[in-house]
C-alpha cells in the first residue's frame, strides 16, 4: 500500500519533469564551478533608451468588475488600517470595484508569496506596503510583467513599478532631529526607542535622524534599544532608560507613535512629564491626543487616509490609460508632505483628517 | 567551614536550587556593572512590571504543563479577550459600553476556549503542543474578525485607564494583578484538593485513575484556568496600551514556555511549582533589564537568553541520575574529593 | 485483513485529503487549476519542504527540531555577510555556509544528546542562539543600522529560477532531496537505527546502537536541509533579512506530523512528509483563491488540521480496542472449543 | 533423542547475596548440548537471579561458569551474547515500528558503505523462518503481530546470532493453548538442531512433557536434578515446596463462621477473560484467588472494582446489587492494590503523604481546601500502620524500595475505613523480610473485619494468609480449598492442570 502512495506522488512530479526535457537544474549540493566574475552592478534592468511602452487595456476600470488587493506589512497597525480605509473610500465610489486585504503578519517571504499568488489569480491592481524592498522585488516584477500595476504605499520594492506614494521616513527622521536640537538649544542627550531589529521603516527613520544629528555635535545619543513597535515593551525600555540615566535624558525619539506613547506613559509615571521631549512618527489619532494632553511632545503627521486615496487615484489613472507600467525604468514617487505636529499646531489636524 | 555550609538548611536550599544560584550570580554581576543602579527599589518595580503579563499567563499555562501538556494558546486567548473587551466598550452597543459586561465577555471567551481545549485534550490523546499550535491560529483568525483588522483605540474607560496607567503606592496595577494571580495559583496548587490531583495526575495518570481521581475533569479544569488567565492577561495588556489590535500578544507563548522551563517545571508533568515558574520569569526579566541597563546592544539579548536557558536546564539535568552530565559530575567530584 | 501500519493508513488519509482538496479547489475556482498556479504552489512547497525533511528525521528519533528555520536564516546571513564584506568566490562562501550549518547541527546534537536537555526545550533555546548570530552577522549601512543587500549573482538567481516550461528548480530539489532522504532512511543502517531509537530506545541501545550517535546524525541531516533550504531561499528572494525563516519551523513540523510522523517517535518517513507539505500548500493556496480574508483563511486551515488530529487520535484508540477485543474473542472461541 | 552428554554450559556453586540475604547459595547447574533443561522453583527460589547471572544482567558473588569445559566470565549482556547465550524475557524487547527482519538483524546488519542489501537480508531471514516453519513473514511489521508471533521473532533473533543456548522465561504465559502447541513444536525442532534451551515455567504439565532434565531450586539452593524418565509430578512438587511455611500468627479458622457476607459475585462473565465466576467474601475473611498467570483472576477483581467492564452476572455488596465504577467503589469503602505497582500503584514524584492522601480528600478537606495538619497526620498514620522504615512520610515514593513502595500503596487504603480490599499479587519483587510485614498487615485488616479478596500465585503466601482458596484456570474456578485442608502440592497441581487423585473436600 505504502509503495503505491509513494509512486503516485513522485510520478505526479517526475512526469512534469520529463515533459520539459533534460533538467539541467544545478542541484544545490553540487554547487556550480563557474567563478563569480562580473562586478556587482547597479540595478538598471531595462536598457535606458527604450522609455515608455504602451499597451491598450481592454477593461474600463470605472465600469468593468475590478479586483484589487491591499497587502500591508501588518494589517493590525494603525497606519496600515488608515491607508486601507483611504483606498477603500476612494474605490467605493465605483461599485464595480472589489478590495481584499491580505495580512502577511510582518513576514517578508509570506508577503512575497501572497503577491505572486495574486498574480496567478488575475487581480487587476495591487496596493502594497513592502516589508523588505529587496525581498519583494522579484514578485513585484512578476506582477508588473503580468500587466498588473503595483502601487506601493510608504515602502516600495527594489524594482521599477507603477508608483510609490511614500511617507518620508528619512526626511521625518531629519525633521525630528532638527526639532529636538532646536528645543534643546543644540546641547543635550537623546535616547532612541527603535523598531523591531531589521525593520526597514525603522532603519530609514534612524538613518535620517543620525544623518541630521551630524550637524548638531552637542546632541549625544545616550542609548538605543528596540521595543518591536509595541507600546508595552516601550514602557519597559523607557523605564530602564530612566533608571540607567537618571535625570540625564533630555529627549526621546521613538520610531513610531505607539512606542512614543509608551515612553510618554513611563515618563508620566516617573513624574517627569514636560521635562523630557518625546517625539514619535506617523501621527495616529492617539498620538495627537497625547500631544494635546502634553504626554508626548510631537510627531510627524501624515494624512494616511489621504495617502491611501492618492494611491487609489493613481491606480485608476494607470488602469484607465494604456501606459504599460512594466516598461518603467524608474518608479515615479509622490511624497506625502510630512507635517511636524506639536502642541502648537495639533488642533490644525481636524477630526476628519485623523486616522 | 564546609560542614557549616553543608548542614545549614538555608544554604543547602539555595545550593540545591540551581535557579536561585544563577539568579544570585546575575543580580550581583549586574549590580556591580551598573554601579548600583540595578539594585534599586524603582528598578525592581520596573522588572516586576515588565514581567507582569508573562506572570499572569504563567499562572494559567503552569496547570497545563504540570499535566504534561503545553498550552500555546495563551497568546491567542489574550488577543481575543483584549479585542472583545475593547470592541464592546468602544461600540457601546451592548449595554452602552458597560465595562463590567465587556470584561465578562472577554474572560468568558477565554474560559470557552479553555473548555474546548480541555474537552478535546482530556478525551483524545493528542500532543497539546500540536493541537494548540493549530488552535492558536484559529484564535488569531477570530481576533481579526472581531477587530475587522483595525486598531481599536479605547480612551474613555476609567477602569482600563486605571489598570493601564495608574500606580498605587508607586507600583503599577498590573503587578498587583500578577501577584493576585500567583497567590490564586499558589493556593489552588498547594492547598486545595484540585491542586493535589493535578500533581497526582501529572505524575501518573493511571495510578490516579485507580485511586478514584476524576482525571478527565482535572485536565478539563486545568485548560479552563489556562484560558481564563490568558484572557485576563489580554485585558490587562489592552488596558496598558489603551488599544486592542489583531497582532496583540504575538509570540508571548514562547516567553511563557521559556520561563516555565527555566523555572524547573518538567515538560513530562508532575513536578515543578508555580513559585519556581514565576522565579523563571523573573530570572529572564532580570537578564533583559540588566542588559538594558548595561546598554548591551539588542542583537546580543536573544543569544544571552538562549544560553541562560540551556545553562539553567542543563544544571537541572545534571542533578538527575543517569544522564551523561550527571555521571561526568560524579566522576569529577570523585576526582576532586 | 492484515492490520495496516498506522502511518501507512495516515498517509493514505492525507493523500486522499490532498486529492479531495485539489478537486474541490479546482472545481470551485477557475484560477486554481492553471499551470502557473500549479508551478507557483509547488514552488512554495520547496524551502519549507526541504526543512521538513530534516525535521522529520529528528521527529522519527522521538525528538523535534524547532531551530531548523532560524538555522536557515543564520546560514543565509552567513552567506550575505561573506558576499558583502569579503570577495570570496561563490564556492568558498557556499563551503563556509555548509560548515557553519554542520557546526550548528552538531551544537543541537550536543545540547540534546550530551546535555540530555529535552529536544523541545533545547532547540527552542539553540534557535535563539542562531537568531543572535544572525543579528551579529547582519550587514550594516553607513549609519550602522541593519540592512539587507541584494545578491547579484547569476548562479544564485538561477537557483531561484525555473525550467523553460515552469517547474521551479526548488521543487525539483525538494523532490530529489526527499527521495535521497527516503533511501537513507529505508536502505541504510543508520536509517534503521533512527527508527529503532525512536520506536524503542532501550531495545535499540541493547543492540549496541549509541543514542548520541543517532541523535547527532539526525540533527546533522536537519542542518544539511537548513543549508540547502538557505541556498534556494537566497536564490528565490535574492536577499534575506534578520527574521528570514523564523516562521518556517512550525509549518515544517505540522507538515511532517500530518504526513504521518508521530511525536512518540519511530513513525513516519519522507514520502509521508512530502505529502504533508503538499497538503499544507494545497490548503494554503486553495484557501487564498476564495478571496477570503486572512482571518477566514487561518480559521479554516486551523480547523482542518484540528479535525485531522482528532480523527487520527480517535482512529488509533479504535484500532487498539479492536485488537484487544479480537484477542479476547480468539481466546473465547478456543475456550468454548475445549 | 540421542543422548548428548557433552556439557555446553556449567555453573559451579554460584553465590549471590542481596542486602545480606543469600539469594543463591552454592548453586550448581549445567546444560547439555541440544537439551531442553527446565528450571523449576517457587517464586523467589532464585530462578530468575540464576538466569540473570548467566545472561550478564547480574554479576555473581562467587562460583565459576564454564563453557565447553573452559571457564568464562559473563559480566555484561555482550559477554553473554558472545558466548552464544540468548534470552527471551516476558516483556519483549522488539522495535514495534520496524519489520521482522530489521528487528532480527538490528545492530548486526551487513552493509556496503552503509547501504544495506535489503533483498539479501529479507531472503536470509525468510529462509530461516521457512526452515523452522514459523507462521510469520520477514516483511511483516512487528506491531501488527500477535504476542505469539512476536515471541517467535525473539526466538529468531536468538537463532540469527547462532545462539547455542536460548533461555525462555514463562514463554507461554500469555499464549493460547494453540499458540503454545506451536511453541512446543518449535522447541523440539531447535533441540533436534542441537540448540540447548533453558525453560522456565509454572505450568508443570508443559514442563514435564517438554524437558529432558529438570533442575529444582528451593530458597536459593539446589533441590535436585531429575532426568525425564524418572519424573514423578508429586515428587517434583514436593521437592519444590519443602520450604517451611512461616507459621502465621492469626488462627486460620474464621472464628465467626456466621460472619455477614460483605461481597458476593453471581456468575460473573466477561467474554474472553473469565466465565461464570461465583463466590462470596465474608467480613474479616481472606479469600484468595490463585492460579497461573493469565487465568483471569486480575480481570475479575478489576471488574469488581469498576476498572474493567463485564458482560453478564451480578456484583452484590452488602446485599445490594451494584454497578461498580471506581468513584463509587472508593466511596463504598473498597480499595485496590494493583498488579503493577510502578505503573498503576503510586505517583513517583509525590511524597508518601501525597500518595496516601489522594484517596481520602473527602475526609481531610473542607470546601475544597486541604487541611495540611490532617494530611500530615494521615501520612504518619500510614507510615505507622504499615511499619514503613525509615518512618519519614515526606520521602518521594519513587525513591523508596520495592517493599516500602507497596506499603505506601497499602497506606493509601489503610487510612480509610475500608470494607473490602482487593489485593493483586502484593509481594511480587519484594524481599523476604518485607513480605512477612505485608502479610501481617493483611492479617490485621482481616482481624478488623475487612473483607479481603486477594490474587496470588505464590503458593506459600496463599497458604499463609488465606481462609479460603479458589483455584482458577483459563477463566473458570475449578477448585475450592478450605484452609487447613489444602497443601501446597494440591494447589500447585490444581492450578497447573493436574487433578490430584485425593479429591480435596
Amino acid at each position: 500500500m505504502k509503495k503505491l502512495a509513494a509512486i503516485l506522488v513522485s510520478l505526479l512530479l517526475v512526469v512534469s519533469l520529463a515533459a520539459c526535457g533534460s533538467a539541467n537544474a544545478a542541484n544545490a549540493n553540487n554547487a556550480p564551478a563557474e567563478e563569480k566574475t562580473e562586478e556587482k552592478t547597479e540595478t538598471t534592468p531595462v536598457a535606458a533608451g527604450e522609455g515608455l511602452g504602451f499597451k491598450d487595456r481592454t477593461k474600463n476600470p470605472y465600469e468593468d468588475p475590478m479586483k484589487f488587493a491591499w497587502i500591508p506589512t501588518r494589517a493590525s497597525e494603525a497606519n496600515a488600517t488608515a491607508w486601507g480605509n483611504g483606498i477603500r473610500e476612494e474605490l467605493s465610489y465605483w461599485s464595480n470595484t472589489e478590495l481584499n486585504v491580505f495580512d502577511p503578519e510582518g513576514d517578508a517571504e509570506q508577503q512575497a508569496k501572497i503577491v505572486s499568488d495574486l498574480v496567478a489569480q488575475g487581480y487587476d491592481g495591487i496596493f502594497l506596503q513592502t516589508i523588505n524592498p529587496q525581498t519583494l522585488a522579484a514578485s513585484v516584477e512578476e506582477a508588473e510583467n503580468a500587466g498588473i500595476p503595483v502601487v506601493c504605499i510608504n515602502m516600495g520594492a527594489d524594482t521599477p513599478h507603477a508608483a510609490l506614494v511614500s511617507m518620508t521616513d528619512f526626511e521625518a527622521g531629519q525633521v525630528i532631529a532638527d526639532r529636538i536640537a532646536e528645543e534643546l538649544g543644540g546641547e543635550g542627550n537623546v535616547v532612541v526607542i527603535q523598531a523591531k531589529v531589521g525593520a526597514v521603516r525603522g532603519i530609514n527613520l534612524e538613518d535620517g535622524f543620525q544623518a541630521q544629528l551630524k550637524n548638531y555635535p552637542g546632541i549625544k545619543i545616550l542609548d538605543e534599544q528596540p521595543a518591536d513597535w509595541n507600546m508595552e515593551k516601550a514602557q519597559t525600555v523607557m523605564n530602564d532608560f530612566l533608571t540607567a540615566y537618571p535625570d540625564q535624558i533630555d529627549a526621546v525619539f521613538a520610531h513610531n507613535d505607539q512606542m512614543a506613547e509608551g515612553a510618554g506613559m513611563a515618563v508620566q509615571a516617573a513624574g517627569k512629564t514636560g521635562e523630557i521631549y518625546i517625539w514619535g512618527a506617523n501621527g495616529e489619532t492617539k498620538a495627537l491626543e497625547y500631544i494635546e494632553q502634553g504626554i508626548i511632545t510631537g510627531t510627524v503627521y501624515t494624512n494616511c487616509k489621504d495617502q491611501g486615496k492618492t494611491a487609489a487615484r493613481i491606480m485608476m489613472l494607470y488602469l484607465n490609460s494604456n501606459i504599460d507600467t512594466s516598461t518603467f525604468t524608474k518608479t515615479p514617487v509622490t511624497k506625502m508632505p510630512p507635517i511636524t505636529v506639536d502642541a502648537s499646531n495639533v488642533s490644525s489636524i481636524t477630526p476628519d483628517m485623523r486616522w | 567551614m564546609s560542614n557549616i555550609v553543608k548542614n545549614n538548611p538555608v544554604v543547602k536550599a539555595i545550593l540545591s536550587s540551581s535557579r536561585i544560584l544563577v539568579l544570585l550570580v546575575l543580580v550581583i554581576f549586574f549590580t556591580a556593572v551598573t554601579k548600583g543602579t540595578f539594585f534599586s527599589y524603582k528598578n525592581l518595580v520596573n522588572i516586576l512590571y515588565s514581567v507582569s503579563l508573562i506572570g499572569i499567563m504563567i499562572c494559567g499555562a503552569c496547570f497545563a504543563v504540570l499535566l504534561g501538556g503545553i498550552d500555546r494558546t495563551v497568546s491567542g486567548n489574550a488577543a481575543l479577550s483584549g479585542a472583545i473587551v475593547a470592541m464592546t466598550i468602544l461600540r457601546g452597543g451592548v449595554g452602552g459600553g458597560n465595562v463590567a459586561l465587556a470584561i465578562c465577555l472577554g474572560l468568558g471567551a477565554g474560559i470557552l476556549s479553555g473548555l474546548i481545549h480541555g474537552l478535546i485534550l482530556s478525551r483524545f490523546n493528542i500532543p497539546a503542543f500540536l493541537l494548540t499550535l493549530a488552535t492558536n491560529e484559529i484564535l488569531y483568525g477570530f481576533v481579526q474578525l472581531v477587530t475587522s483588522n483595525t486598531l481599536i483605540y479605547v480612551n474613555g474607560c476609567t477602569l482600563m485607564d486605571y489598570i493601564g496607567q495608574k500606580r498605587w503606592l508607586g507600583i503599577p496595577i498590573p503587578v498587583y494583578i500578577m501577584l493576585v494571580c500567583i497567590l490564586f495559583a499558589y493556593i489552588i496548587l498547594n492547598h486545595t484538593v484540585y491542586g493535589r490531583q493535578v500533581y497526582s495526575v501529572g505524575g501518573n495518570r493511571q495510578s490516579s485513575e485507580l485511586s478514584g481521581v476524576p482525571t478527565r475533569r482535572v485536565i478539563l479544569i486545568a485548560y479552563i484556568i489556562s484560558g481564563f488567565m490568558g484572557a485576563l492577561a489580554g485585558f490587562v495588556l489592552s488596558s496598558m496600551n489603551q488599544q486592542a489590535s489583531a497582532g496583540q500578544a504575538k509570540n508571548y507563548e514562547n516567553n511563557v514556555l521559556a520561563a516555565i522551563v527555566v523555572g524547573g517545571v518538567s515538560m513530562r508533568g508532575g513536578s515543578g511549582s508555580i513559585q519556581n515558574a514565576i522565579l523563571g520569569a523573573f530570572l529572564i526579566g532580570v537578564i533583559e533589564n540588566g542588559m538594558n541597563l548595561m546598554g548591551v546592544p539588542a542583537i546580543y539579548k536573544d543569544m544571552a537568553k538562549g544560553i541562560i536557558i540551556i545553562v539553567a536546564v542543563a544544571m537541572d539535568m545534571a542533578t538527575q541520575p543517569g544522564t551523561p552530565l550527571y555521571n561526568f559530575m560524579k566522576r569529577f567530584k570523585k576526582k576532586a574529593a | 485483513m492484515k492490520q495496516m501500519r498506522q502511518e501507512t493508513l495516515r498517509r493514505i488519509i492525507s493523500l486522499v485529503l490532498v486529492v479531495v482538496l485539489f478537486v474541490v479547489f479546482a472545481l470551485s475556482t477557475d484560477t486554481f487549476l492553471t499551470w502557473d498556479n500549479m508551478t507557483s504552489m509547488l514552488r512554495e512547497c520547496g524551502v519549507v519542504g526541504i526543512l521538513a525533511i530534516g525535521i522529520t528525521a529528528c521527529i522519527i528519533t522521538g525528538g523535534n527540531n524547532l531551530s531548523a528555520g532560524l538555522m536557515m536564516g543564520m546560514v543565509c546571513m552567513v552567506f550575505a555577510h561573506l558576499y558583502h564584506y569579503t570577495s570570496m568566490s561563490l564556492i568558498m562562501i557556499i563551503l563556509i555556509c555548509l560548515i557553519a550549518a554542520l557546526i550548528a547541527g552538531a551544537f543541537n546534537g550536543f545540547t540534546v544528546a550530551v546535555l540530555q536537555i529535552p529536544d523541545f526545550v533545547a532547540t527552542l533555546s539553540t534557535g535563539m542562539v542562531f537568531q543572535g548570530i544572525t543579528y551579529i552577522l547582519a550587514i550594516r549601512n553607513q549609519y550602522g543600522s541593519i540592512t539587507s543587500e541584494l545578491i547579484q549573482n547569476p548562479t544564485m538567481s538561477m537557483l531561484g529560477g525555473r525550467l523553460p516550461n515552469g517547474i521551479y528548480y526548488v521543487t525539483i530539489a525538494w523532490v530529489v532531496v526527499s527521495l535521497i532522504a527516503q533511501l537513507f532512511l529505508k536502505k541504510t543502517k543508520m536509517g534503521t537505527y533512527i527508527y529503532a531509537m525512536g520506536s524503542n530506545r532501550k531495545s535499540a541501545e541493547y543492540s549496541g546502537i549509541s543514542y548520541i550517535k543517532v541523535k547527532m546524525v539526525a540533527f546533522l541531516i536537519s542542518a544539511l536541509c537548513s543549508f540547502i533550504g538557505a541556498l534556494f531561499f537566497l536564490g528565490r528572494y535574492g536577499t534575506n533579512d534578520v527574521d528570514s525563516g523564523s516562521a518556517l519551523s512550525l509549518q515544517a513540523i505540522s507538515a511532517s506530523v500530518i504526513g504521518g510522523a508521530a511525536f512518540s517517535g519511530g513513525r513516519g518517513d519522507m514520502i509521508g512528509t512530502l505529502i504533508g507539505v503538499l497538503f499544507m500548500q494545497v490548503l494554503r493556496n486553495g484557501v487564498l483563491k476564495f478571496n477570503m480574508t486572512t482571518a477566514q483563511q487561518s480559521i479554516i486551515s486551523g480547523i482542518i488540521i484540528v479535525l485531522m488530529l482528532v480523527f487520527d487520535a480517535y482512529y488509533n484508540e479504535f484500532m487498539q480496542k479492536r485488537t484487544t477485543r479480537a484477542a479476547a474473542l480468539a481466546r473465547e472461541k478456543e475456550n468454548a472449543g475445549k | 533423542m540421542s543422548e548428548k552428554n557433552e556439557v555446553l554450559f556449567e555453573m559451579k556453586n554460584i553465590e549471590k547475596i542481596f542486602a545480606h540475604v543469600h539469594a543463591l547459595d552454592h548453586v550448581n547447574f549445567d546444560v547439555r548440548k541440544g537439551e531442553v533443561h527446565a528450571l523449576l522453583g517457587e517464586n523467589g527460589a532464585g530462578k530468575s537471579t540464576l538466569i540473570k547471572i548467566l545472561t550478564g544482567v547480574y554479576t555473581k558473588d562467587g562460583g565459576e561458569i564454564f563453557m565447553n569445559g573452559k571457564e568464562i566470565e559473563i559480566n555484561s549482556r555482550d559477554d553473554a551474547a558472545d558466548a552464544g547465550i540468548a534470552v527471551i524475557f516476558q516483556e519483549l524487547s522488539l522495535v514495534p515500528t520496524l519489520s521482522v527482519y530489521q528487528n532480527i538483524l538490528l545492530g548486526k546488519e551487513k552493509s556496503k558503505f552503509g547501504f544495506i542489501s535489503d533483498k539479501a537480508e529479507r531472503n536470509e531471514i525468510q529462509a530461516l523462518i521457512d526452515h523452522y516453519g514459523f507462521p510469520v513473514k520477514a516483511n511483516d511489521i512487528v506491531e501488527t503481530l500477535s504476542v505469539a508471533q512476536k515471541q517467535m521473532v525473539e526466538i529468531l533473533k536468538a537463532l540469527a546470532t547462532d545462539a547455542k543456548l536460548i533461555i525462555m522465561d514463562e514463554p507461554t504465559a500469555s499464549l493460547s493453548s494453540r499458540e503454545s502447541e506451536l511453541l512446543y513444536k518449535i522447541i523440539n525442532q531447535l533441540r533436534d538442531k542441537g540448540v540447548s534451551i533453558i525453560y522456565i515455567s509454572h505450568r508443570l504439565e508443559e514442563v514435564f512433557n517438554l524437558s529432558d532434565r529438570i533442575t529444582i531450586l528451593r530458597d536459593g539452593k539446589n533441590a535436585g536434578v531429575i532426568e525425564k524418565e524418572d519424573i514423578v509430578p508429586s515428587e517434583v512438587v514436593k521437592m519444590m515446596i519443602g520450604k517451611e511455611i512461616s507459621e502465621s500468627t492469626a488462627s486460620r479458622e474464621l472464628h465467626t463462621s456466621d460472619a455477614e457476607v460483605e461481597l458476593a459475585v453471581k456468575n460473573l462473565t466477561h467474554l474472553g477473560y473469565y466465565y461464570d465466576v461465583n463466590f462470596e467474601v465474608k467480613k474479616g475473611e481472606v479469600l484468595v484467588l490463585t492460579g497461573l498467570v493469565g487465568s483471569g483472576r486480575t480481570e475479575v477483581i478489576r471488574s469488581i472494582y469498576g476498572a474493567d467492564p463485564f458482560d453478564k452476572g451480578e456484583i452484590i455488596f452488602e446485599g445490594k446489587s451494584i454497578k461498580p465504577t471506581i468513584k463509587k467503589s472508593v466511596a463504598n469503602g473498597f480499595g485496590l492494590i494493583p498488579e503493577d505497582r510502578r505503573t498503576q500503584g503510586f505517583s513517583p514524584l509525590l511524597s508518601i503523604t501525597g500518595n496516601v492522601a489522594i484517596t481520602s480528600y473527602d475526609k481531610i478537606a473542607k470546601g475544597g481546601f486541604v487541611n495540611k495538619a490532617d494530611e500530615d497526620k494521615l501520612g504518619h498514620k500510614a507510615v505507622q500502620l504499615t511499619d514503613l522504615r525509615p518512618a519519614n512520610p515526606n520521602v518521594k515514593v519513587g525513591d523508596l524500595s520495592g517493599g516500602n513502595q507497596q506499603k505506601a500503596v497499602l497506606g493509601k487504603w489503610l487510612t480509610r475505613d475500608l470494607k473490602v480490599i482487593l489485593i493483586d499479587e502484593p509481594t511480587v519483587g519484594i524481599d523476604i523480610g518485607a513480605k512477612d510485614e505485608i502479610y501481617n498487615i493483611i492479617e490485621s485488616l482481616s482481624a478488623q473485619g475487612v473483607a479481603v479478596l486477594m490474587v496470588s500465585s505464590d503458593i506459600a503466601e496463599v497458604l499463609r494468609v488465606a481462609h479460603r482458596i479458589l483455584v482458577m484456570r483459563e477463566g473458570r474456578i475449578i477448585k475450592e480449598f478450605n484452609h487447613g485442608v489444602a497443601t501446597q502440592e494440591d494447589i500447585l497441581l490444581a492450578s497447573s492442570g493436574f487433578v490430584n487423585e485425593k479429591e480435596a473436600a
